[in-house]
């Protein structure tokens, strides 16, 4: 048998062993360089996060309360796609069943506010925690189903959560619904009001998008990539793909849950029905895949654009509002296939804008 | 990759004529002397077609009466009333935030949404804006237990609906001594069927399976339209009459089912909400017949007012104006009609359009009009108003209870034997 | 054990008519890999076909089956030739987008036209029973089970026996082949999304026979139970939805029977997700068409 | 157990009794062998012998019936494919498998950032990817979607994703299938490169020539067993491989 092998490592100084070495570099090297490395060029996402905030804020001024309200669901459905389009855009995996997270959160939130006079600032953290927990709980089993099996489980998993919400009476309040106290002294935490509630889903949109760009831009983001494209392949470089997923699904369930908490106690009074009702589901894979799903930017066009569609159309369509933005969806699909932000983006990098190569590039 | 999150000031731009756009309202308000009412309603979505509609119809047919009629009086002058309305989709956290967008445009006099959970998610919003909201179809108690001040109901709370048909039963001959009661798992129908339970056992009848069957055995989710094992679980205990405590699928699926189940009370059937509706008709064809429903108005009434006239009156005009059948007319409108009304009144009453005003009238309220007594407990209900039951012979509603209101008498047992 | 009898006679004649609602369904996403949330639209809308025919000419439901079945069949067609087929290589939540979207706006224009009421089909026998011991069997849900079995075996029998099934097998399985072969795959996929449209429409007619049904609940309804019986007893194979639909039929009434309140409705979701867990391929296994499973 | 004094043979994998079944089929039987430090191993066969199962259970992607796998000494039977990768086990795809969804340069960052020896940040992984591409020579498609390359330059992605994971022990499966007389040369100088390097290779080929020529040892597979093994030109003349697998093509080519 040859032997020839350890005396080359030992005499190679080619580039392959140079790779083969690894990069040694310290924690405080890494930190280092990052800084050094930030300019304003690659910083401009940031910044612009923070001047959009601003933005928003100051439009807070500008605007009266029941706006606010309106804006309030647009940011918490900013929220809702974020973390739909970490599971089911990066990762791959289709929640059918995401609104779960929504339910429990402001379940756990509503029960603890109203059952055990628990201040707002540890119910919501709880709601979370219990959003986290539960992701865990049904992630391991179903994590390992693929595609539509997936799918069904997870919407399974939501009505299931949903009729033993809806059977715990004495503790949920069942079908007779819930209310968190809120007038007089009463109130664990005292109301936001309008205003407090635009501030605090602000908050919530803008830590789901830094969230899913910091995600996006990670080592753990270019592994939920890798386990979306190809498991095998994924696992194969190293990946440990329960991990990714179940961690994948565990920061969207989170997310989805503190906007459940905020809901629940924007509500006020609310209904199993109310809030394990599946539409935020599909809302949240609309907004994802007509936005663009796999990005930042797609879940956040959609969302914003889908919302503020929606209530265009209710206020001032009345009984057509549901038949035209039903006709929308169906000629978005058809034209955008690939979701508006990534067709403007891949037709501003070729230069071509042409919709019928969308519709050539899928039909049969 | 993953993409660049590009364009984000133009998001900034986009809420903002967004925001603008969807705050526009489709009504607009009159000026100077003009008040207006406005109100969140179903015109797409579950009640969209549906009792959204009729309570919509309600508010329109008071407001154009209203306005025909020369508008609310008060310091000399005629006000003319402008109705503005949104559509709710048909969910509970919409009309929550359309009445909070009303506030913006200081609408601050409001009709409530159809149906218990808008209502109760409205209700809070109301009273942190300091705007008045009278309640029309909202009938769950559970509205009336947080102390609030500024929601007022003019139909009977849910408490009545099952204890009604039990009194209903109790004066029919025969009188039945077993009842079942099924009841959907909703607070309107819980409520509804507890009260029923101990009224039944005050009159001397027998619940059966149990007592407490409407929260085990008999219980059904809202809005099914399988409520098989809850008449399984009534099979073999053969009681007189089934009380279904629940809303119109479930209704209508109970008395189908019970057919194909061989299930059969020996006396017959009564519901809550269902009968009364032009629905349940249609939903159930000859099966409707006989079938005891409890409800709010009934035309037979003595008493009336100024604006609507007599109850008679009030459903041949309301019937002419939107089509319906004067046998089969939504019971919705006039809760509708009657809670327009008495804001009215009460506006008149304050000499005002001011919430604060009003809501000082709307407690001290006690009038008789086409809808019946309306005064308003400590809580906002409407207690002194009784119900009523009617039952479906031929297609059309019949007055059967009380007995003063009733000309054509009940047909019972409404199964032939 | 009275009620024990009675509760499992009702679950597989209810078996039947689950089937029946899931059979399309299942025929569509087996062969096209298309989730068609607008199965319960169709099946509603074919409702109302069957419900016209009954109220203004006086037309017996079963009779009027095969209206209902042709018309929804060239709805179906006309529905996948011009719009499903333009984004059927698409990734499959823009299937299931389109066919939420499509949805929406088929039951907001049947809304318009036909409220929001609901709506039966009323006969002298649907809702009769023949009685066998104390247990009572139900004439129209019975009918339902026998249609849906019939199908079963109809549909077997077209996929295996005729040149049509195995255009649309071969399609399912491989389109680049199916197409080097000389099938015409538009045409084929219309074929199939039409019989699926068909046996929606049938399935509605036999739910407004012997229930009711309306715009707003029920296509919903109808679109999960679909998707649950197809999953539940396996995607791609004919026998599928029949098994699915038995085994919640049954499971849901002696359920029912068992479990107080509505807790049998968290049990069924439960014992869906055991089964998606322990045996991902359907209660029935093999597919025995298509039954790609890609996202 | 006693500890064995390191030499330089000591086995870096060592495959014992391994045998797999799919159901009433064999597709592996009571195959063992061992490979050590610095080897290249053949590993050749006809279609169905087993060649990409023998990869799939060895690195943790299909569970064994029976049998053992050792690696560096120890057992990692039935482990998950991430933990072999993190014991530096690397693996290419006989059909390729890019991550479609991103760059050729992420692709091969992917696998750098990942595993035992992986980089510490994404512009590390980047950094390594970029000097990998040069080395397999598809540096000018960095920027290009994997489905963009040839059947080649598809190949050569996926040897570069492997090598992104720093290996000690390398699976190539039918890297140099379909590849052209000149490309098939330059794959050979790189695995021979990659030794030099000190990784220990296992390669299953189809292309006979290329494989005995730089291979250490031989293994031939038929039906899942273990056919023959040994040095190249034991194998070429053992006469049950002439007949059994090499046939006459192999006799008339040579």
């Amino acid at each position: 048998m040859s032997s020839r092998g350890p005396q080359s490592v030992s005499s190679s100084t080619d580039a392959l062993a140079a790779i083969l070495q690894g990069r040694q570099r310290t924690g405080r090297e890494v930190v280092v360089d990052w800084v050094r490395s930030r300019t304003l060029a690659n910083s401009w996402p940031a910044l612009a996060g923070v001047a959009v905030i601003a933005l928003l804020l100051g439009l807070q001024q500008l605007i009266e309360p029941g706006t606010m309200r309106l804006l309030s669901a647009v940011f918490m459905f900013v929220a809702l796609a974020q973390a739909w389009n970490i599971i089911g855009g990066y990762t791959g995996y289709a929640s059918f069943g995401q609104v779960v997270f929504f339910g429990l959160g402001a379940y756990v939130t509503a029960v603890l506010m109203n059952n055990y006079h628990v201040s707002f600032w540890v119910a919501m953290p709880a709601a979370i925690l219990g959003g986290v927990l539960f992701a865990v709980l049904i992630g391991v089993p179903l994590l390992r189903l693929r595609g539509h099996y997936f799918a069904i489980a997870t919407l399974g998993a939501a009505e299931g959560a949903r009729e033993v919400i809806n059977n715990m009476t004495p503790v949920t309040g069942g079908g007779l619904g819930i209310t968190i106290p809120t007038f007089g002294d009463q109130a664990p935490t005292a109301y936001f009001g309008k205003p407090g509630f635009y501030v605090a889903f602000l908050v919530l949109a803008a830590a789901s998008v830094a969230i899913s760009t910091l995600l996006a831009r990670s080592r753990f983001g270019y592994a939920m990539v890798a386990v979306h494209e190809d498991e095998a392949a994924a696992s194969a470089v190293g990946i440990n793909t329960t991990v990714v997923k179940v961690v994948a699904f565990g920061v969207s369930g989170a997310i989805v849950a503190c906007a459940g908490a905020f809901y629940a106690f924007q509500q006020i009074e609310f209904y199993p029905t109310d809030v394990f009702d599946p539409s935020f589901t599909v809302l949240m894979v609309i907004m994802v895949v007509i936005g663009g799903s796999g990005s930042v930017v797609g879940p956040l066009v959609g969302a914003v654009g889908l919302e503020l569609l929606s209530q265009f159309l209710r206020v001032n369509l009345g009984t057509y509002n549901q038949l035209i933005f039903g006709a929308i969806i169906v000629v978005v699909v058809v034209f955008f296939p690939q979701g508006v932000v990534n067709f403007f983006r891949d037709a501003w990098m070729a230069r071509r804008f042409s919709l019928l190569d969308n519709i050539r590039r899928y039909r049969l | 990759m993953i993409g660049r999150p590009g364009a984000l000031f133009a998001f900034g731009i986009v809420l903002a004529l967004g925001a603008a756009a969807c705050g526009t309202s489709s009504n607009t308000s009159t000026s100077g002397s003009g008040i207006t009412f406005a109100a969140p309603v179903s015109q797409t979505g579950a009640f969209g077609q549906a009792e959204g509609l009729y309570t919509l119809q309600g508010y329109k047919f008071c407001v154009q009466t209203l306005n025909a009629k020369g508008g609310i009086q008060y310091g000399g002058q005629s006000h003319q009333v402008t109705l503005v309305t949104q559509d709710d989709q048909s969910v509970s956290a919409t009309s929550a935030q359309i009445v909070d967008q009303y506030n913006d445009k200081s609408y601050k006099l409001i009709l409530s949404p159809y149906g218990s959970p808008a209502t109760t998610a409205v209700a809070p919003v109301v009273e942190r804006n300091g705007q008045v909201m009278v309640d029309s179809n909202g009938a769950d108690t559970a509205i009336f237990t947080h102390g609030y001040k500024n929601t007022f109901a003019v139909l009977a709370p849910s408490s009545t609906y099952v204890t009604t048909i039990i009194d209903t039963l109790a004066a029919l001959n025969p009188a039945p001594k077993t009842v079942a009661i099924i009841a959907a798992n909703d607070g309107f129908s819980q409520h509804a069927a507890e009260k029923g339970v101990s009224e039944a056992q005050a009159k001397g009848m027998t619940v059966v399976p149990s007592a407490t069957a409407y929260t085990s055995s008999t219980k059904v989710n809202a809005n099914v339209t399988d409520v098989s094992s809850a008449l399984i679980a009534i099979k073999g205990t053969n009681p007189d009459v089934i009380i279904i405590s629940a809303h119109l699928n479930e209704a209508v699926a109970a008395i189908k089912q019970a057919s194909e189940l061989g299930v059969k009370p020996k006396y017959g059937f009564a519901a809550t909400v269902a009968p009364p509706t032009p629905a349940f008709i249609s939903a159930l064809g000859t099966k409707s017949e006989g079938v005891i429903g409890s409800t709010q108005w009934v035309p037979e009434l003595s008493t009336s007012d100024s604006l609507f006239g007599t109850a008679k009156q009030f459903l041949s005009n309301f019937t002419n104006t939107y089509g319906w059948s004067p046998n089969q007319y939504p019971y919705q409108a006039a809760d509708a009609a009657a809670a327009c009304e008495a804001l009215a009144l009460a506006i008149q009453k304050a000499g005002s359009a001011d919430p604060a005003a009003v809501r000082t009238a709307l407690a001290g309220l006690s009038v008789d009009t086409f809808y019946g007594h309306i005064q308003f407990d400590s809580t906002g209900m409407n207690t002194t108003k009784p119900m009523y039951a009617i039952q479906i012979q031929k297609s059309a509603f019949v007055t059967i209870y009380p007995s003063n209101l009733s000309s054509t008498p009940a047909n019972w047992p409404a199964i032939a034997a | 054990m009275t009620q024990f009898a009675q509760a499992a006679a009702y679950g597989v004649v209810q078996g039947g008519l689950l089937a029946l609602v899931a059979v399309g369904f299942s025929l569509v996403w087996g062969i096209m890999n298309v989730i068609n949330l607008s199965h319960g639209a169709f099946a509603v809308t074919g409702a109302y076909v069957a419900w016209l025919l009954n109220q203004h000419f006086g037309l017996d439901p079963f009779l009027a089956i095969p209206i209902v079945a042709v018309a929804m069949f060239g709805f179906g067609y006309v529905i996948q030739r011009g719009l499903i087929n333009l984004v059927v290589n698409a990734p499959i939540f823009l299937t299931l987008l389109l066919t939420f979207g499509l949805s929406l706006v088929i039951l907001n224009i049947l809304q318009l036209l036909f409220t929001a009421d609901d709506r039966t089909i009323d006969t002298s026998y649907a809702s009769q029973s023949f009685v066998i011991g104390t247990v009572n069997v139900p004439y129209g849900r019975l009918a339902a089970f026998f249609l849906a079995v019939i199908i079963t075996f109809a549909l077997a029998a077209l996929m295996t026996r005729t040149r049509l099934g195995h255009a649309i097998g071969a399609t399912g399985m491989d389109r680049g082949a199916a197409r080097l072969m000389g099938i015409r795959a538009r045409h084929i996929y219309a074929v199939t999304f039409g019989i699926a449209a068909a046996l929606a429409g049938v399935a509605g007619t036999m739910i407004a026979t012997v229930g009711s049904f309306n715009p707003t609940t029920t296509p919903g309804q109808l679109t999960l139970d679909a998707f649950v019986i197809s999953v539940l007893g396996g995607l791609g194979n004919m026998y599928g939805a029949l098994a699915g639909g038995l085994v919640l039929g049954i499971a849901e009434s002696i359920g029912g029977l068992l479990l107080t309140g509505t807790w049998v409705n968290a049990i069924a979701m439960a014992v869906l997700i055991a089964t998606l867990i322990i045996r991902p391929s359907g209660l029935i296994g093999k597919a025995q068409y298509g039954g790609r499973v890609e996202v | 157990m006693i500890a064995e004094p390191q030499t330089v043979s000591d086995p870096i994998l060592e495959v014992r009794n391994l045998s797999k079944r799919f159901g009433g089929l064999w597709a592996l039987r009571d195959v063992s062998f061992s490979v050590s430090e610095g080897q290249i191993v053949g590993v050749i066969g006809q279609n169905g012998a087993g060649k990409t199962t023998l990869i799939n259970v060895i690195t943790g992607h299909l569970r064994p019936t029976s049998g053992q796998v050792l690696i560096g000494g120890q057992d990692v039977t039935g482990q998950h494919p991430w933990v072999i990768a993190h014991d530096r086990v690397a693996r290419t795809f006989q059909i390729v498998k890019p991550f479609r969804g991103v760059t050729v340069r992420e692709n091969v960052a992917i696998g750098a950032m990942h595993g035992n020896a992986h980089d510490r940040t994404v512009r590390d992984a980047l950094a390594t990817a970029d000097e990998l591409l040069a080395l397999v020579g598809i540096e000018k498609h960095a920027h290009d979607a994997p489905s963009q390359l040839s059947v080649a330059d598809a190949r050569r992605l996926e040897l570069a994703k492997a090598l992104a994971s720093r290996p000690k022990l390398l699976f190539l499966d039918e890297v140099m299938a379909g590849l052209r007389s000149q490309e098939i040369a330059t794959a050979v100088e790189l695995i021979h490169r990659l030794r030099d390097s000190g990784i220990t290779i296992v390669a299953v080929e189809h292309v006979m020539k290329a494989i005995v020529s730089i291979s250490d040892l031989i293994l031939v597979l038929h039906h899942g067993s273990t056919l023959a093994m040994g040095p190249p030109a034991e194998i070429l003349s053992d006469e049950r491989v002439i007949e059994v697998y090499l046939g006459h093509r192999y006799r008339k080519t040579s």
